[in-house]
């Protein structure tokens, strides 16, 4: 197969709660033009453009329409992929393959959220409504006070039911997710790019914070942000004209099982917490990059966790560690931008959320930590090897990136 | 292209109302699919869905689909557009080496369950066309067509004689939702106007539908079928998104995006080349449009060609043998069931739609107002 | 930053939208209910019991609709312990929302459980259906969980 | 499979999803200009291009309109339909009478504006026709101020 690297990315200035100054294609504008600005390109570099966002979210059917003109794509092709939180990733996946198809060689991948445009809970309701319609004429309670199928949890619902699950066969304790929660609102603050910042932060100060549903505090859960992200990939032959430095894709992999939620439709199977499709996908991953040993060949972690137990739970589940490992490694340190296995230096999901470019986050800050470029949030371990990982759906769906600072060899 | 991808099978379903859920719907169209291959599941190495969530009225749609399309614990994308871009991306993964087989499945319930207007509606700038009102997915069809006739000199007549071509077509074919039997010219000429010069017959009708299809590689594909459809090209273009600033007679992304798929495929000269085209036409004016655009009608000579059935199942060069949008247009799903439409003809398999020579086919597909995005694939035996 | 713009509206016209929802398993568990009992569909294939169950196996990838009854005495997979509603507003008390697997089911249900103290709550629990007074065919026929 | 009613439920959402969209600088000024009477276009660094309503890129170019230009509030209609259908919430229904749309090229701009065409018939209405603008009575600075055109 082709290899692809990463030549290019470009954020909006900043990563904020609020952009009220630019509608959407304005916002995206600032991303590419950035990444134009960072790499020395212009748009005639540009083979194809694929596009990504949660359009619900903002409320513009196939914006890369009306986005056309702002994302230097005219007379070119154009793909839109949409998957929930792992929008922006699968939306870098599909950028891959335009090249390793051999049909391109320079692709640009947008992605963006505006999410103040929209309201992030009608967003989220909008996965179940018209089945919890079907359920509220069949009795059901939405106001969880009795009955079967009661909505328990809240809107954190679902995912408390996964931290819980998750605590339970770990023997990690709230505090873990208080302090990892902490550490990377840390992180943050040393990321131009990132939302909610603390360099302050403590479990102490996260553990003040109100309990929503048990485990899941307000300090746990990620904010809601406006925010552009857009990468340029190249094929090994174009990248040697046009690039000094890459970080290239050595495996890209997917999965998909059932969504976890007390659907009384489809019927949940599933444990929330159990996350087969994160085993799957980084498995195949490992096996299509030539990595034997993910701990010990893997140098750097970006973990997508909306919610702050989730950068845990998932270390485990890639295989960076095993299961009930994680939250000793964080109580050791290892965890930390100066530890032996940093995870999210960026500060995450959990600190920055503009969905649709969330996914792509974790990819571009990996890449910008084996190019060396992450300037005050570089960690402090040489970093050869990272790995991204997304998810998204109604916590189904994984999707697994893994970028090394040499071109994959065979 | 570097390596040969090949559709193996299809399955397809339209009707005006499907009497069904998304949910059944992607259940049997992939069943129905493996059933007919003799395959189960775990056959697919990837499957990418293509389904669009203002339409499914659902954030993240395909969440709830992996399962009824067989994506239990398996590998799964999503293209949100028309479903030929799927089969862009599916043929993509392919020719990656990375796969050997994939899926593609598209729905639309656009007839039974929601408005299929809203649909370009919300793709509206919504700081500025959304708030003025003027401009819909008809209205704007309506300038496209007035554009295109006043640059040629055409009459109404020729929008009728394109409408009774394709609904004639569609009432011999037993896939398609809107079925008149005995169209006329005449009978469409006395449907009600929307915007003029379009008239309810000249437009595509809200219908319910849904397709799969696999791809698979070249050696993949002989153990699956002694009936191969080969991809020959593919190719895919955008333009600008403001209708002010398009030359509406033409479309110059159709024109690009087929020079794309021509060049991989090797067609120099399309009209002789192609055998019979599908093309997702909305409204009558734009079959002759996108044929002039994909270069299998001479500018300004369309009037002509329909007048003598050039264009006609029976003619030198079909264009929508099967009776095109104007008999169904499940959204999303509609440029891949012009896909499996060409499929059927390749192999033989159309019935009275049945073109006399099926060697090269054209299949296009469009998003966006006054079809603002085009897709091309290029398919032979 | 910029200058603040002005703010207009759209709308998703989710209120004209005519869904089908699938309700074939979902009807028959609220029918059976009226008994007191918990049925589900069973796939003939693997053996797997969704309660109250799709049309099709996720697993076999085939059109199910066997009908099963499970018991309506089960084990907390996962829970939760509300603090507040779904608006947001703080709760009186705090309420226990178990994930509770059903014996003789292989899928998983959400309800309340009643009768114990918050911190007393563990997965591995095992549980009982409430059932109401007076079965109607709903899912408040099935009232609550509480211990074994 | 059973009827309709017995193989589905058929529950409706009882409300619509809204948005609160931020429309950018562009659009603010070109509103703006509408408190003056005015028609404002940006134009172009690269083809020179005058874009009406303003934005920010031209796709052509990718280049960035950052000047503001005033655009006459006269022009030649260009292309036009004939509306016999009204659209509400994706529900075609009969218009009360038939109304014009017409794209029309005003002088100074290289781009077709959509606009309501008034004060000629339905059947006399010819590409070529020279139209002006008419505001209401009382402009606000928002996108109704701009009420039609009408015949020189």
């Amino acid at each position: 197969m082709r290899n692809v690297g990463i030549i290019g990315i470009g954020y909006t200035p900043v990563f904020v709660s609020k952009r009220k100054d630019v509608n959407i294609p304005e916002m995206i504008s600032e991303a590419v033009d950035n990444a134009f600005a960072n790499t020395g390109l212009t748009a005639a570099d540009i083979d194809a453009v694929v596009f990504g966002n949660m359009q619900t979210f903002e409320g513009v059917n196939l914006p890369h329409l009306w986005a056309a003109d702002y994302i230097a794509s005219l007379g070119k092709p154009v793909m839109r992929i949409a998957t929930g939180g792992t929008t922006g990733m699968s939306a870098f996946h599909a950028g891959y393959y335009h090249i390793t198809s051999g049909l391109h060689d320079v692709v640009m991948v947008v992605t963006y959220e505006k999410q103040s445009e929209g309201d992030s809970q009608v967003g989220l309701m909008g996965i179940i409504t018209p089945e919890l319609m079907a359920m509220l004429s069949a009795g059901i309670d939405v106001t969880g006070g009795s009955g079967m199928g009661a909505i328990g949890g809240g809107s954190a619902g679902g995912i408390s039911f996964q931290a819980s699950s998750y605590l339970h066969h770990s023997g990690a304790g709230i505090e873990h997710i208080d302090a990892q929660a902490a550490l990377e609102r840390r992180n943050a603050a040393k990321n131009p790019y990132a939302h909610l910042k603390d360099p302050e932060a403590t479990a102490e100060k996260i553990a003040q914070t109100p309990m929503v549903s048990w485990p899941i505090r307000f300090g746990h859960i990620c904010p809601t942000s406006d925010g552009a992200t857009v990468a340029i990939l190249a094929s090994e032959k174009a990248a040697a004209k046009i690039a000094d430095k890459v970080a290239w894709v050595h495996a890209v992999a997917n999965c998909a099982s059932d969504a976890t939620t007390a659907n009384l439709i489809e019927s949940q199977i599933t444990d929330p917490a159990e996350q087969m499709p994160a085993i799957i996908a980084s498995r195949q991953a490992y096996e299509r990059a030539g990595i034997k040993d993910p701990k010990r060949e893997i140098d750097y972690v970006e973990i997508y966790n909306g919610f702050a137990h989730q950068a845990l739970m998932y270390l485990e589940k890639v295989g960076m560690c095993e299961v009930g490992e994680a939250h000793k490694l964080q109580e050791a340190g290892e965890l930390e931008m100066s530890g032996r296995m940093p995870v999210n230096a960026s500060g995450g999901v959990v600190s920055t959320n503009a969905i649709g470019t969330s996914a792509m986050n974790r990819v571009t800050e990996c890449a910008l930590q084996i190019l060396g470029r992450a300037g005050e949030h570089q960690v402090e371990k040489e970093v050869h090897k990272a790995l991204a990982h997304g998810w998204g759906g109604l916590m189904q769906y994984v999707t697994i990136t893994i970028l090394g600072d040499k071109p994959k060899k065979g | 292209m570097e390596k040969n991808v090949a559709i193996v099978g299809y399955k397809m379903m339209n009707a005006l109302d499907l009497v069904t859920s998304r949910e059944r719907l992607t259940f049997d169209l992939t069943r129905g699919l493996f059933n007919e291959l003799g395959i189960d599941r775990l056959a697919v190495d990837t499957t990418i869905l293509d389904s669009n969530d203002f339409l499914d009225g659902r954030t993240i749609s395909n969440v709830f689909l992996d399962p009824q399309a067989g994506v239990y614990m398996r590998d799964e994308s999503k293209v949100e557009m028309d479903g030929l871009n799927a089969v862009l991306y599916a043929c993509m993964r392919i020719l990656s080496g990375q796969y050997q087989t994939a899926m593609v499945m598209a729905l639309g319930l656009t007839g039974s369950q929601v408005s299929p207007y809203l649909h370009i509606e919300y793709t509206l700038d919504p700081t500025y066309d959304r708030q003025v009102k003027l401009l819909n997915e008809l209205s704007a069809a309506a300038l496209q067509a007035r554009s295109y006739l006043a640059k040629y000199g055409y009459s109404e007549e020729l929008l009728d004689g394109v409408a009774a071509q394709n609904l004639g077509n569609a009432a011999l074919n037993p896939y398609q939702a809107r079925r008149i039997s005995g169209i006329s010219k005449d009978q469409v000429k006395g449907s009600a106007y929307y915007y003029e010069p379009l008239r309810e017959l000249h437009c595509f009708p809200p219908s319910d539908g849904g397709c799969a299809v696999l791809l698979a590689s070249e050696e993949k594909a002989k153990e699956l079928t002694d009936k191969p459809v080969w991809i020959k090209g593919m190719g895919q273009s955008i333009e600008t998104y403001f209708l002010g600033e398009r030359d509406l007679f033409t479309s110059t992304s159709t024109t690009q995006a087929a020079k794309r798929a021509y060049d991989l495929a090797g067609v120099t000269d399309p009209k002789k080349q192609v055998a019979f085209a599908e093309i997702s036409s909305l409204f009558a004016h734009q079959e002759p449009l996108l044929a002039e655009a994909l270069g299998l009608l001479d500018k300004g000579q369309a009037a002509g060609a329909y007048q003598v059935g050039e264009t006609a199942i029976d003619g030198k060069l079909p264009i929508n043998p099967s009776g095109g949008p104007l008999g169904a247009h499940p959204i999303s799903a509609t440029g891949l069931v012009r896909l499996a439409e060409a499929a059927r003809q390749l192999r033989g398999e159309a019935g009275d739609n049945q073109v006399r020579e099926a060697g090269m086919a054209v299949v296009h597909g469009q998003d966006g107002a006054c079809a603002q995005q085009n897709a091309v694939v290029v398919l032979g035996i | 930053m910029m200058e603040e713009t002005r703010i207009v509206q759209g709308t998703w016209d989710i209120s004209t939208f005519k869904f089908r929802i699938e309700g074939v398993g979902l009807r028959r568990m609220l029918e059976n209910m009226k008994e007191g009992k918990l049925v589900g569909t069973k796939c003939h294939q693997c053996g797997m019991v969704y309660l109250p169950g799709p049309f099709y196996c996720r697993k076999c990838h085939i059109e199910i609709n066997e009908p099963a009854e499970v018991s309506d005495h089960g084990e907390i997979m996962t829970f939760t312990i509300g603090y507040a509603d779904v608006r947001g507003n703080p709760l009186e008390e705090p309420r226990i929302a178990p994930v509770v697997k059903m014996d003789g089911c292989d899928s998983w249900i959400m309800g309340v459980l009643q009768g114990v103290k918050p911190e007393e709550v563990h997965v591995g629990m095992r549980v009982k259906v409430q059932w109401a007074e007076n079965l109607t065919g709903s899912l408040q026929d099935m009232q609550y969980f509480v211990p074994e | 499979m059973g009827t309709l009613e017995e193989t589905f439920f058929t529950p409706t959402v009882p409300m619509d999803f809204v948005y609160n969209y931020r429309v950018g600088s562009y659009v603010e000024r070109y509103l703006g200009g509408f408190a003056e009477k005015k028609i404002l276009g940006s134009k172009c660094p690269g083809c020179s291009k005058v874009a009406v309503p303003p934005r920010m890129y031209c796709g052509v170019c990718n280049k960035k309109m950052e000047e503001i230009v005033e655009i006459s509030q006269e022009g030649t209609l260009e292309n036009f339909t004939v509306g016999h259908v009204v659209l509400e919430k994706g529900q075609l229904s009969p218009a009360e009478k038939p109304y014009i749309l017409g794209l029309i090229k005003l002088d100074g701009a290289s781009s077709l504006l959509l606009a309501k065409v008034e004060g000629v018939s339905p059947a006399q209405v010819k590409a070529g026709l020279r139209v002006k603008a008419v505001w209401k009575d009382q402009v606000e600075g928002d996108y109704g101020d701009l009420d039609h055109f009408e015949p020189v």
